[in-house]
């Protein structure tokens, strides 16, 4: 089965061909985590993420809260 | 006459600061940035009073253990009015864009502080790009609060865009230099609408007060106290300053006058 | 982890300020001039959670009727420290008299504060006079707590002589102008081995906190809680203004710089 | 019996010969009250108050605490 | 020794100010309103010894005697730069229409002042408009001087849209206030590639010297001449304070410090 | 009409500043300390325009080369006014002393400055023997210009005892800090009859100009000029400065008001 | 010969028909004097007044420079 | 001949015995120089130096102008 790239935060990351952001936040221990995430500067909602596949050189943003003023 | 059981008239409370329709006791934001670690967030955080707290979205650090605590479990969403910021955005695009993720981080929640700035020297909010953005967050929904510069017709623009509240620097993000130019706050007090929130600048206790006297709504901090050499004290003193200010505010100050007026009468002077 | 189990460090409490080897909790003193009545006089203090507060010495008014009520029965000398004044003295013999008069009195208690004046325009010191009513008052016994000019020499000649607090004025009596001159003020708190009590000049809240950030050991003020249109409001206002001030002193401000530093960290930016 | 003058706060104030501070404060109504007193500029402490008689022209000073700053 | 035949190197003299390429010796600039007469306005205009007088346009008075004496005789082209200004315009439009007439009145000559109010109570400028005519001129050839906030980042806007001097308010035009906050002006001065003019707000002849002491190029006024007691001595003070500022600045001051520093040597002292 | 025919009303030329009977064109008063070689002296000085230059008296250092040039004869006394200074004396015995072989060395000419020091670390006045020391040079028939606080009683006093010159200081000798306290100050001003000249604490030419514009007569400074990058340039910069302060307090300045004013008339705009 | 109304500086003015701008201007005394001309917010330089004929309702702006700041 | 010793600006200084004020600032190539003497913290004018005998012990003090301010 083959393997596509994204670009993930910045950095290029390899996922399996039709995987979802569901697959990828839960790959990245993420799931249920106070996160939020776009795909090529579009905000995806979490309830979409099982359903939304993601393509070669897809830009996916994945951020959370952090200290600032 | 017994005086305890005659009390004399208090006065009334303070109302408090309502933004977007929601009421607030504290007049006080504060940022959650230069920390040493949460704990010490959440200490500074409580001893300053506050109920408005501004956060920073930023990117997930891809492999970094998951299960470390985050800032959102130090200051619960569910006990305080969670503010994300734009810090570090230059541009309209920017700035709308990560204010679009932080609403869906907040579950859907609209209050926000757009800050776009001009340059990393300065940290001086690009003026054109922030009204492009205000604009577009408005008709988008969000309840604006934005960080902007001491100028009394940009303010006033901002509002009629529909921002909830403009937050003129005091002087530049950090530098604890206090109100520059408080003539040109008082411009923008006179004639707003929206409350308006000092953003910036404040170094110290008097400095809050002294915004607090002018006839801000609020003050907006976060160098001021975590910089401090005690921050958690730090954080109480600008809550006794945020509130002697705007009683001081309230009770109607004397007039300055440079000449003496003694305290204690004329009359039967001892000679 | 669960923050509410892990406070983090508390901040250690004030000592409180020692004046001839009393301890007061509170670092505000007030007068008593210029109030509607004794009632509104002693809700203000009350308000101020001052210790020590100062009062006049006039004749009694022959032939008025002798039951009326008295000021020291609104401020019971069993319940704070009377300190009189010699308000409206022009030269040491009347203040020495004066003091003297006073400290019958008040059952032979010591402390006093001494204002020599110079004229009436100003109500400015006449350092001269003052120097000598101090030195024959000190003799005397009495603990001499002096109002004087901002000037680090005579602040110092006037320790040497044995006073147990030095006064200086921030600006002319009743003016609200505030602290006309931070520098002296400076000079004067560095050398000091007694407390510095910023007496006369404060208008507003913050005037009271940048006198306790310079490292004030306390403030005196009448006219600018009297003055107010909400007299009793103020006297709240300056009591957190005077707490405030001296926490963020405490607490160690962040230095003044004129550049700016971000609040929000710059690493994983969105973009 | 003759009567005399004494200054009492600054004003002309008669009295009966042979009278005391102690009769003069009484006569004022101000016994008991937190006043202090001097005569010619000397602090006299209420309890030599009934030894103490005054005489023409002496000048007396009875004071009070009032509201100051 | 002989001092005279040694004269001690003698100070580089200024090279002077240059705005679109052409040099002027005088770097304060003028304004001809609120004078008695023509006769004093030019008489103010000499002692000042500027070389730039700003002017405004306004609709001929129909009917009146067309032969009475103008300002163009007082203060004739061929011997002064005039400046013709958009005062009481408030927005681009009736900005760029009033210099296009005014550079058909001037022959052409380019140079103008470019000011967009914001309103009538603050004179404040609207930096959205100013923005937009500035374009406008540039493209359309005019070499445009502009009156503008004391916002470092809508500075370099104007600068990189090919203003030939950014002019920021001192303080509200006409209010005596000086300089409200060298700070921001510090910050356009640092950057800047085009000559920064203070312009509005000088009040007297310290403001001038503050103003060239901080780096300003030049500085503009009307009313602190205009409206002085006797403004031909005014004028005269402005040209001293400008030249006394800008030698200051090329002088280069001692640093202040909080600390003394004797002006005798300690060696060989009297004892 | 010509206006070069009807020259408009110019100024009355101020009269200068008198001291003990004699008139002086400059109102600037420079010290000679601190200057590279005695020709950097002489060209600062003759730069500033100055005609009065203060020195210091101090011990021959013995088997020095004897006739190596001298302070006098670089600036002589045929050329200006020599004024002797006590700097370094701590008391009124050695400052008196001081000025009586400072007298001796200048043929018996009475002019004198006299300054005593109250510690070596702020250089500030010590007041009580100010006094002392005035009171007996006064009586053995000096003409004293008095180095002191800005204290407005004890100015009088000094005046009183019959100095020509009261002259406050502005900060702390050669700190550069310019008028800490210019309310103090004006209370000096308002009252006196003999001139009072700034001395110590001037930094720059707008410090200058700020002195005068309050009403001063006159200013001294020493390391203003000598301590400058360039100190010739300075010196000229400091002569302009005191001249344009004097021109604009003797025009009458403009009130400040916040509150705008248009330069430019309403009537005839177009729109 | 009829004649016509134009707007001169904001207010009605009549001229004849067939006038010109130069006409104008000279009726108001101002030929030689240092104004500016725009009709209908478009400048019309002086070399032009001659041939420049005025319609109806033509908005005429004359200007001069006064003083300001 | 005995020598003495006199305290000259502070410091130890001999000098023959029945030498005058005179000889000293001669010896020291200040006379005609613009310089004051005080002996014992007395002013000498320099017309009555000749006169001036020095004793030992006396304490001397010559004085000069310097730059100050």
């Amino acid at each position: 089965m083959t393997s596509l790239t994204i670009e993930l935060n910045g950095a290029a990351h390899s996922m399996r061909q039709g995987e979802t952001l569901h697959d990828l936040i839960d790959s990245l221990d993420l799931l249920g985590k106070r996160v939020a995430v776009a795909v090529n500067r579009e905000v995806v909602p979490s309830p979409r993420w099982p359903k939304h596949i993601l393509f070669p050189s897809d830009r996916v943003e994945v951020v959370v809260a952090i200290g600032g003023g | 006459m017994n005086l305890h059981d005659t009390p004399a008239a208090q006065p009334v409370a303070d109302p408090g600061l309502t933004i977007a329709g929601k009421t607030y006791a504290s007049r006080l934001l504060v940022g959650t940035g230069k920390y040493r670690d949460f704990e010490e967030t959440r200490a500074a955080v409580d001893a300053s009073g506050t109920e408005i707290v501004t956060v920073t979205i930023r990117r997930v650090n891809i492999g970094q253990h998951a299960n470390e605590p985050s800032l959102l479990d130090a200051v619960p969403p569910d006990r305080f009015t969670i503010l994300p910021n734009t810090g570090g955005c230059y541009n309209a695009k920017d700035a709308v864009y990560t204010l679009q993720l932080a609403r869906e981080l907040l579950d859907g929640h609209p209050l926000c502080k757009l800050e776009v700035l001009g340059d990393e020297k300065t940290l001086f909010p690009n003026m054109p790009e922030t009204l492009k953005a205000a604009e577009t967050l408005v008709k988008d929904g969000f309840q604006v609060m934005v960080y902007c510069s001491d100028d009394p017709i940009q303010a006033r623009i901002l509002e009629d865009i529909g921002c909830v509240a403009v937050m003129p620097l005091a002087s530049l993000i950090g530098s604890g230099m206090g109100i520059l130019n408080p003539w040109n706050l008082s411009l923008i007090i006179e004639q707003a609408r929206v409350p308006v929130i000092v953003d910036a600048g404040v170094g110290t206790a008097s400095d809050a007060a002294i915004a607090m006297e002018l006839g801000c709504d609020g003050v907006l901090m976060n160098t001021a106290i975590a910089g401090a050499r005690e921050p958690i004290r730090m954080a109480r003193a600008m809550r006794l300053a945020v509130e002697a200010g705007r009683e001081a505010f309230l009770a109607g100050r004397i007039p300055r006058r440079f000449a003496a007026s003694p305290s204690s009468p004329m009359a039967g002077r001892i000679a």
